[in-house]
């Protein structure tokens, strides 16, 4: 049925597997846009938000998933810049998941405000000061960028690139795609950075601040460098995920063992500076502010396990795991290797998130805990279905991964 | 944002951020006028037809588009990167200096190979077309052995009116066949002169623009044999023919109707990955 | 501890915690003060709208005679590194730098609370609700102070709207604008006990000039370097080394507030 | 020239357009709009404007009648603040009090008259006029008056105070077998057991902190609530240093937070330990002389004497009762007798024999009849002073199902009657329940005749100072809004039924106004030619005698000036009898002494915490306040919550509890859930508990001494063991 609008040489499951699918994540998104719905309609009082625990979920999500679209930007990096043409194999995958994750954390954020209508105000006042104001504008930007680089690969589309004006425009865009890559490198650079200085700079919350270069606490080059090291790996275990449900060869083993080895040694880059870092703020920076580090960890569930856990069994086994050679050549141990390195960087976003706030400041303060509300657990899955409906359709219409013609029969 | 607006502030952390964002934009939008002003370009000057076969090269799978010297042995895995076009690509007078001098016994040269007719007369095109060059300085088109079991039984053609113009590696007619419907690439520059159909043996009548002698993107019979071999290949690696990987190996027959041996296969993507059609 | 000095024109709040009854009687005269609404069914406290706020602190074993002490929590108009000014991505936040007054504009927050997340003193709330008066009671609302809307931000801003009243007030007089002019915040006025005090050190009315230099004055977490402009005092020691985060007294609190 | 349209004029239109628009003053005006639309919903109020002015009126919600000054623009209050006061001397107002001018705008104001009627489905609610309202309750009065034999008629003053009680008394003397009932504690109890040891009976007393050295507190809600709590925080103003406080209290309470000296007891022994101040005062021979002469012959020790008495009670002994140190003891007599003027006060819903035992101290060191203790003073003049008045009936002393009709002034803000208790004085069949009252009944209140009575500050009241004021004054609470709507006062509503009825058996009372009686009441205090008028308006002073006519006062007092009376009389010369003057008073303490002394207070073994009841958000749930103090109970944790049970970190630690886990509290009567909260200043063998979780362990019903200082009192110590809830 549907056939026409499928590259040629790629073989798709039929229109009725592919509607049941779309259908059950379409139910899903109707769930969550509803729990969305009610948060704007009726107002954050949906959530289980607090004055004190300002942010919950939703930040943590937002936090998580523009470290995993990371990908986009480091793999453009490595293709349009370092001209390491190997990953050109995964770059419109990278691309794609970039552009669900930060459209959706940008969809969630709006959410997330008080009065979502007022958003533009950061653009037309902006304060240069706050780690925020530079957070919105490189998101901003960044997505735009992002959908502009969507866009050849949507032009792309068998139907579509018939029209002899979107292909004369596909076909100019694409030259100019190394220039996007830059801007998004750049953009990317300092968003993810002025992510991790948004807790960085609080020295109201001793738990997060860190002292830093200049105008940049030191949070702000870890995150950089912690997104950078999971760029190459979230796009594994898409590439991997997608191939298992798609029961197809998608991209040469050798590409994802190279993305495992750049994953690999970033990692350990900054498992070390993230050691370095929790030595110098243990040490010299929460002492100064007269809170003990020790005392962070005395917490009911956030013992010292949660940073052991986050520093070595999430970071520097992974990287160890990525940086042998025999472990990366078996599939398993290299998705393996990938998840425990997304999910180490996903405990750092909790941590500075979640705990953060958990944790009292004022001595009279109680420890606090927080259970999300079913509205806003329905926005965190629309944000999933959405991104599954997305790529779905860009994975069934597009052509993503350029090597799965090489790499797969045509029988059905 | 503006000075203009109200609480806007002077100082210098604002407005290097605020320069910084705005030289951003103005390079995003830069790019986007650039892209559109170049696009509307195009679509004037009417290269339109060159850059869709660029386009479509550049969507290829990496196995169609291996180098003719690849298949030759001359360079082996090299895959092309200049649009099939052999005329004014770089490597291709050094290769086929080469190939001159270490030309490979024809021993197979008799009949065709695998089955596959190859006419010494005819010269072969990537998108399984053939030409031939009449008495009268006028060529046939047609299509190769290969397409012809590709296409199975009873293909239509629709075949473009005497008097249109056809272009090198662009679309010159377009066969249907079953639910598929393939366009297929035209082999070189000319004008139609006649419309045939299979019965004839030829598709179509054109007059070429070039000499023949200078189209060297063309496979000659020699040349031709080892591509089929490739294809026969590639087409075992989109889908298993039963009998044809045993036959290839001691120069046996292929089936007739390739379609016939896996009707189950997708035969719409094999047919548009073989003939150049994505 | 060095402490920068504040400037004798900007204001500042002395509360003494020893006289410190817990009446709630300030939070009740902030609150009709700047018109914020009462409480939605659902609000607790800690989601309520109060821009001061009463804490009751327990001392755990150490309180020397004194197992408890309450403490009233308005904004701490912190000083210096304000941690909610740099923060907001829309300056929706500023410090006055004539009074000292960090001042929050309502009308222009987005509701992203960053500010909160920054503030170690939770002085700031946010309207999880839409603020809703029975019927009629909106007639009350104080007319010198804009009521606001669910989604902002919003917190004590030492009476800005009474300070604008005398500051109107002193031009009507013929005072120059660069003079600190006198009032007093709603807190300050309704504590029955008088536990509140505030004034500008130069005018030094009602003493606050010489009750922030006392022995027993403090501040709270003053190492985060914030330098609040609210002070307390307290004539025990563990209060003031507990506000100060100093080792002795820092395990076994206990607050309702 | 062509007139075609192409496709492309139409996109050089368009984009030209675009262009310009954004040129244009349009987008950037739009960008505005959306920022003021977005600051202002349309259900967000809009601000009234109008000049500002200034109100002096007095506050009606409790006796204390502190004096207000409203903020007003266009005629509408929009604060209450405190008003310079010339009888106590404060200007400061509860937080009760400062959102006074909200209470017309109550959620639960109700404007009609309704008819309840229970059903199947609960009770369904029926609207009606004040007419027939009035109509159908004469003709129920009417049966009464023909066939007594079906129950009696009675009013229910919640709070019997000052003119329109009196009047009130008054009124019912010409109706016909009509009751008026009182509820059974109320203010002014501590000072009226006062007259039970004093010769003359006729005298009322007041308390004088102006020179207060020592005020010994035996848990007395000294800065919240109304009752002593003006007098105290007026003094913790104006002079602190000089102004030494000791609480006794049995946890950590808002008044000893702030006292100079906490004594923690244990709940249930503070007699025992006046008893022993009294021993240790009588034995150092710290008693003032002359007083104590007057008072107790201290040679004499013959049984059940009150030396008798107090030779029980040594300091070990007192020691070890109330779980206070011996020195302490000690030296906490020696403070009150020797740092003079001195005075002991105790609740007036304390049990009888603490309050004796406390006036028994005051006596001990001749605190009655001196400046800065407890000073006689001049009664406010009456109009009606040999008027025939019904007497007041405590709730408790009315029979059992004698009432057909009953009629509830709950004019007074809160209600801290038990209404089970009410119901039960009802007739079994046929009872009418009738509610004057602003708002509409709370949970649990089963009337069937709801009539709309004004609500505070709407209309004019008469509002005599509160009964521990050592001068008596008398000021007017004149409406804040000039326009009332109908609905008026109790009284009202009564003379209406009573006229319509003809039970009434004399006129006289039929025609009254409000401002007629408030005129009367004028008369009288201008007539006596005593005090000062103070008129906030330019805080000046004068005498009553400057005062040209009786109208000129009635028009000040309405512009909110108050009148006190003239300096306190402070001779008592009389007589003092320490175990109370007549002898089954005297022997009624002794015995309760004795009892005392012989069983002590214990507790079981296998309940071995003592509750100490608090009273949490009772504010918010007896009393009809300002939705706006749910800062206070509801957006904050200041106040004891009604689901929490409040440990020490000790009595934690030894029931092996954590703080936030949920817990189930046994007594011998019945359990109830609870979540643990640590809590250092309550004591560590008791639980804080509030009122509310009372219902299910206590045998009796608390009792609260006021809605706003939420101070409790049990009639029985209640003794538990807290259990982890399972799961």
């Amino acid at each position: 049925m549907d056939s026409k609008f499928i590259t040629r040489g790629l073989e798709r499951t039929s229109l009725r597997n592919f509607s049941v699918w779309v259908l059950f994540w379409v139910v899903v998104l109707g769930f969550g846009l509803y729990g969305a719905y009610l948060c704007l309609a009726e107002g954050l009082n949906q959530t289980n938000m607090d004055n004190r625990f300002v942010f919950g979920l939703w930040i943590f999500l937002d936090l998580a998933i523009i470290a995993f679209g990371a990908g986009a930007f480091f793999t453009g990096l490595l293709l349009y810049i370092l001209k390491r043409s190997e990953f050109t194999a995964v770059i419109n995958s990278a691309v794609v998941i970039g552009l669900i994750c930060y459209s959706g954390a940008v969809a969630v954020l709006a959410i997330d405000v008080g009065q979502p209508l007022r958003a533009w105000f950061t653009f037309w006042h902006p304060n240069a000061h706050s780690m925020l104001t530079e957070v919105t504008f490189c998101i901003s930007c960044y997505l735009v960028v992002l959908a502009v680089e969507y866009m050849p690969i949507l032009l792309k589309n068998r139907k579509l690139k018939e029209r002899p004006s979107l292909l004369v425009f596909q076909h100019n865009l694409h030259k100019v795609i190394p220039v996007l890559a830059a801007i998004g490198v750049f953009l990317s650079f300092f968003h993810q950075g002025s992510l991790g200085g948004l807790y960085g700079v609080l020295k109201g919350r001793p738990f997060a601040f860190r002292e830093g270069f200049g105008i940049w606490p030191s949070t702000f080059f870890l995150f950089v460098l912690s997104a950078a090291a999971i760029g190459p790996s979230f796009p594994l275990l898409t590439t991997s995920l997608v191939s298992k449900i798609s029961r197809k060869k998608l991209v040469k083993p050798e590409v994802l063992q190279s993305l495992g080895r750049i994953s690999g040694w970033l990692l350990l880059a900054y498992v070390l500076f993230k050691s370095v870092d929790t030595l110098v703020w243990i040490n010299r920076t929460s002492p100064s502010l007269l809170f003990s580090p020790y005392e962070y960890y005395n917490q009911e569930s956030f013992g010292t396990w949660i940073l052991f856990a986050e520093i070595v069994v999430f970071g520097l086994v992974p990287a160890l795991m990525l940086l042998t050679r025999k472990i990366r050549e078996h599939r398993g141990w290299l998705i393996t290797a990938g998840l425990l390195a997304c999910a180490g960087i996903a405990v750092n976003r909790f941590v500075m998130t979640i705990q953060t706030l958990a944790l009292p400041t004022l001595p009279f303060d109680p420890f606090l805990s927080y259970i999300p509300s079913w509205q806003e657990i329905a926005t965190f899955i629309a944000v999933i279905a959405y991104g599954v409906l997305l790529y779905s359709f860009s994975f069934r219409y597009l052509t993503l991964f350029p090597q799965e013609r090489d790499l797969n029969s045509l029988t059905r | 944002m503006f000075p203009f607006v109200y609480d806007f502030r002077w100082e210098a952390t604002s407005l290097i951020f605020l320069g910084v964002f705005f030289a951003v934009i103005t390079t995003l939008m830069m790019m986007v006028a650039t892209v559109t002003v170049r696009s509307v370009k195009d679509l004037r000057t009417r290269k339109i037809g060159t850059l869709r076969w660029h386009e479509t090269f550049e969507d290829l799978p990496a196995g169609a588009r291996s180098c003719r010297f690849a298949m030759s042995g001359f360079a082996p895995g090299r895959s092309c990167d200049n649009f099939f076009e052999c005329g004014t690509c770089a490597v291709y007078p050094r290769f086929r200096s080469l190939e001159e001098r270490h030309r490979p016994e024809d021993h197979e040269s008799r009949s065709g190979h695998g089955g596959f007719g190859i006419d010494e007369k005819r010269y072969y095109h990537r998108g399984h077309t053939w030409l031939q060059e009449e008495e009268d300085g006028t060529c046939v088109i047609g299509l190769d052995d290969f397409a012809a079991r590709l296409l199975g039984p009873n293909p239509t053609y629709q075949l473009p009116p005497a008097g249109s113009t056809l272009k090198q590696h662009q679309p010159a007619f377009t066969i249907q066949t079953g639910e598929s419907s393939v366009r297929v690439v035209s082999p070189i520059d000319g004008e139609v002169l006649e419309a045939g159909d299979s019965t004839r043996g030829w598709l179509l009548r054109i007059r070429p623009s070039t000499q023949l002698p200078h189209a060297r993107h063309l496979f000659r019979a020699g040349e031709a044999r080892r591509w089929f071999q490739a294809e026969l290949e590639r087409l075992n690696r989109l889908v298993e023919i039963p009998g044809v990987g045993a036959t290839l190996a001691d120069g046996g027959t292929p089936v007739d109707s390739f379609r016939e041996t896996r009707p189950d296969a997708n035969w719409d993507g094999i047919l548009g990955v073989m003939m150049l059609d994505v | 501890m060095k402490s920068i000095e504040i400037s004798p024109s900007q204001y500042v709040m002395v509360i003494d915690a020893d006289r410190c009854t817990g009446c709630g009687a300030c939070m009740v005269a902030c609150a009709i003060e700047n018109n914020v609404a009462p409480a939605h069914p659902d609000a607790t406290d800690r989601t309520g709208v109060t821009w001061m706020k009463v804490v009751k602190v327990s001392s755990g074993n150490n309180g020397d005679g004194k197992p408890a002490c309450y403490l009233p929590l308005p904004c701490q108009q912190c000083a210096a590194e304000t941690p909610c000014v740099t923060v907001c991505p829309q300056n929706a936040v500023e410090v006055d730098q004539q009074t000292g007054i960090v001042f929050q504009m309502s009308q222009r927050c987005l509701g992203c609370r960053y500010c909160m997340a920054a503030c170690p003193y939770h002085a700031r709330y946010f309207n999880w609700w839409d603020p809703e008066w029975p019927e009629g009671m909106e007639q009350t609302l104080n007319p010198d102070v804009a009521p606001r809307m669910r989604g902002v931000v919003e917190k004590c801003n030492f009476c800005h709207g009474r300070y604008q009243a005398a500051r109107a007030s002193a031009a009507e007089h013929g005072q120059a604008s660069s003079d600190p002019v006198t009032y007093e915040p709603a807190c300050a006025q309704a504590c029955p006990t008088r536990a509140i005090k505030f004034g500008t050190p130069a005018n030094n009315e009602q003493g606050v000039g010489d009750l922030v230099h006392s022995s027993s004055a403090f501040r709270l977490l003053p190492r985060l370097g914030t330098e609040p402009r609210v002070y307390y005092l307290s004539k025990h020691k563990w209060i003031r080394q507990m506000a100060q985060m100093e080792k002795e007294t820092s395990t076994g609190e206990e607050v309702h507030g | 020239m062509s007139s075609a349209l192409s496709r492309r004029n139409i996109l050089k239109l368009a984009g030209g357009s675009a262009l310009g628009f954004l040129l244009s003053p349009m987008p950037w005006k739009m960008l505005d709009d959306i920022s003021i639309w977005t600051q202002n919903w349309s259900w967000i109020p809009k601000l009234r404007r109008g000049p500002v002015t200034h109100k002096y009126t007095s506050c009606t919600l409790c006796p204390n009648a502190c004096r207000v000054n409203a903020r007003m623009i266009s005629e509408t209050p929009v604060s209450l603040w405190g008003a310079p006061d010339p009888c106590v001397g404060h200007s400061y107002l509860c937080s009760v009090g400062l959102a006074g001018h909200h209470l017309a705008y109550h959620p639960s104001r109700v404007r009609n008259a309704h008819r309840f009627t229970a059903t199947e489905n609960g009770i369904s609610s029926e609207q009606l006029s004040v007419e027939d309202a009035i109509a159908h309750i004469a003709k129920i009065l009417h049966n009464i008056h023909v066939r007594p034999e079906e129950g009696e008629f009675a009013l229910f003053d919640c709070r019997p105070h000052g003119m329109v009680s009196d009047i009130q008394q008054i009124f019912l003397s010409h109706v016909l077998g009509a009751r008026y009932i009182v509820p059974d504690h109320h203010e002014g109890r501590f000072m009226r057991a006062l007259m039970e040891m004093t010769e003359d009976p006729g005298q009322s007393y007041g308390l004088d902190f102006s020179r207060t050295r020592t005020l010994l507190s035996f848990g007395v809600s000294l800065f919240e609530g109304w009752g002593i709590s003006p007098l105290v925080v007026e003094q913790f103003r104006s002079r602190r240093e000089e102004f030494n406080i000791i609480q006794i209290d049995h946890h950590q309470s808002s008044s000893s937070i702030v006292a100079d000296t906490h004594i923690a007891i244990k709940p249930g022994t503070e007699m025992a330990l006046a008893l022993g101040l009294a021993h240790v005062i009588v034995g150092e021979r710290l008693y003032d002389p002359a007083s104590a002469a007057r008072a107790v012959d201290l040679k004499r020790n013959k049984p059940f004497s009150f030396m008798d008495l107090t030779r029980r009670f040594p300091p070990g002994r007192v020691a070890s009762v109330t779980g206070i140190p011996e020195d302490v003891i000690v030296r906490t007599a020696r403070e009150f007798a020797s740092n003079r003027p001195a005075t002991a006060i105790a609740d007036d819903f304390a049990p009888a024999e603490l309050i004796h035992s406390v006036w028994i101290l005051n006596h001990l060191v001749g605190a009655t009849g001196k400046n800065g203790s407890v000073v006689q003073k001049r009664p406010l003049p009456q109009p009606w002073k040999g008027a025939h008045r019904t007497p007041p009936t405590r709730l408790r002393n009315v029979p059992d199902h004698s009432l057909r009709l009953l009629m509830i002034d709950a004019s007074a803000a809160d209600t801290t009657v038990s209404w089970p208790d009410l119901r039960r004085k009802m007739r079994a069949e046929n009872a009418t329940i009738v509610l004057c009252s602003p708002y509409r009944p709370k949970r649990g209140e089963s009337v069937d005749y709801l009539i709309p009575i004004h609500a505070p500050y709407e209309t004019v009241r008469a509002n005599p100072s509160g009964e521990y004021v050592a001068t008596s004054a008398f000021q007017i609470s004149t409406p804040l809004w000039s326009k009332s709507e109908e609905g008026c006062e109790t009284w009202q509503i009564l003379q209406r039924v009573v006229s319509a009825s003809g039970a009434m058996t004399k006129e006289e009372f039929a025609q009254l106004e409000p401002e007629e009686l408030l005129r009367l009441q004028c008369d009288a205090i201008f007539n006596s030619k005593r005090g000062t008028i103070h008129h906030p308006n330019n805080d000046e002073t004068i005498p009553l005698g400057s005062v040209l006519s009786s109208g000129d006062f009635y028009a000040t007092l309405m512009e909110g000036a108050a009148w006190s009376d003239d300096g306190v009389a402070t001779s008592t010369n009389g007589r003092l009898f320490l175990m109370g003057k007549s002898t089954s008073s005297a022997q009624r303490f002794a015995e309760s002494v004795l009892a005392f002394d012989n069983a002590g207070i214990d507790s079981n073994p296998s309940f071995p915490l003592l509750v100490v009841p608090v009273g949490e958000d009772v504010a918010a749930r007896f009393g009809h306040v300002s939705p706006i103090l749910s800062k206070i109970y509801q957006e904050s944790d200041l106040k004891p919550r009604s689901r929490f049970a409040y440990l020490h970190h000790e009595t934690a630690r030894r029931f092996k509890l954590a703080a936030e886990q949920r817990v189930i509290i046994h007594s011998p009567h019945g359990a109830t859930e609870a979540i643990v909260r640590c809590d250092s200043s309550v004591r560590p063998d008791t639980v804080q508990l509030s009122v509310s979780q009372l219902d299910a362990i206590s045998p009796t019903r608390p009792r609260i001494i006021n809605s706003y200082g939420g101070r409790v009192y049990t009639d029985q110590p209640i003794f538990v063991r807290i259990e982890r809830a399972r799961s």
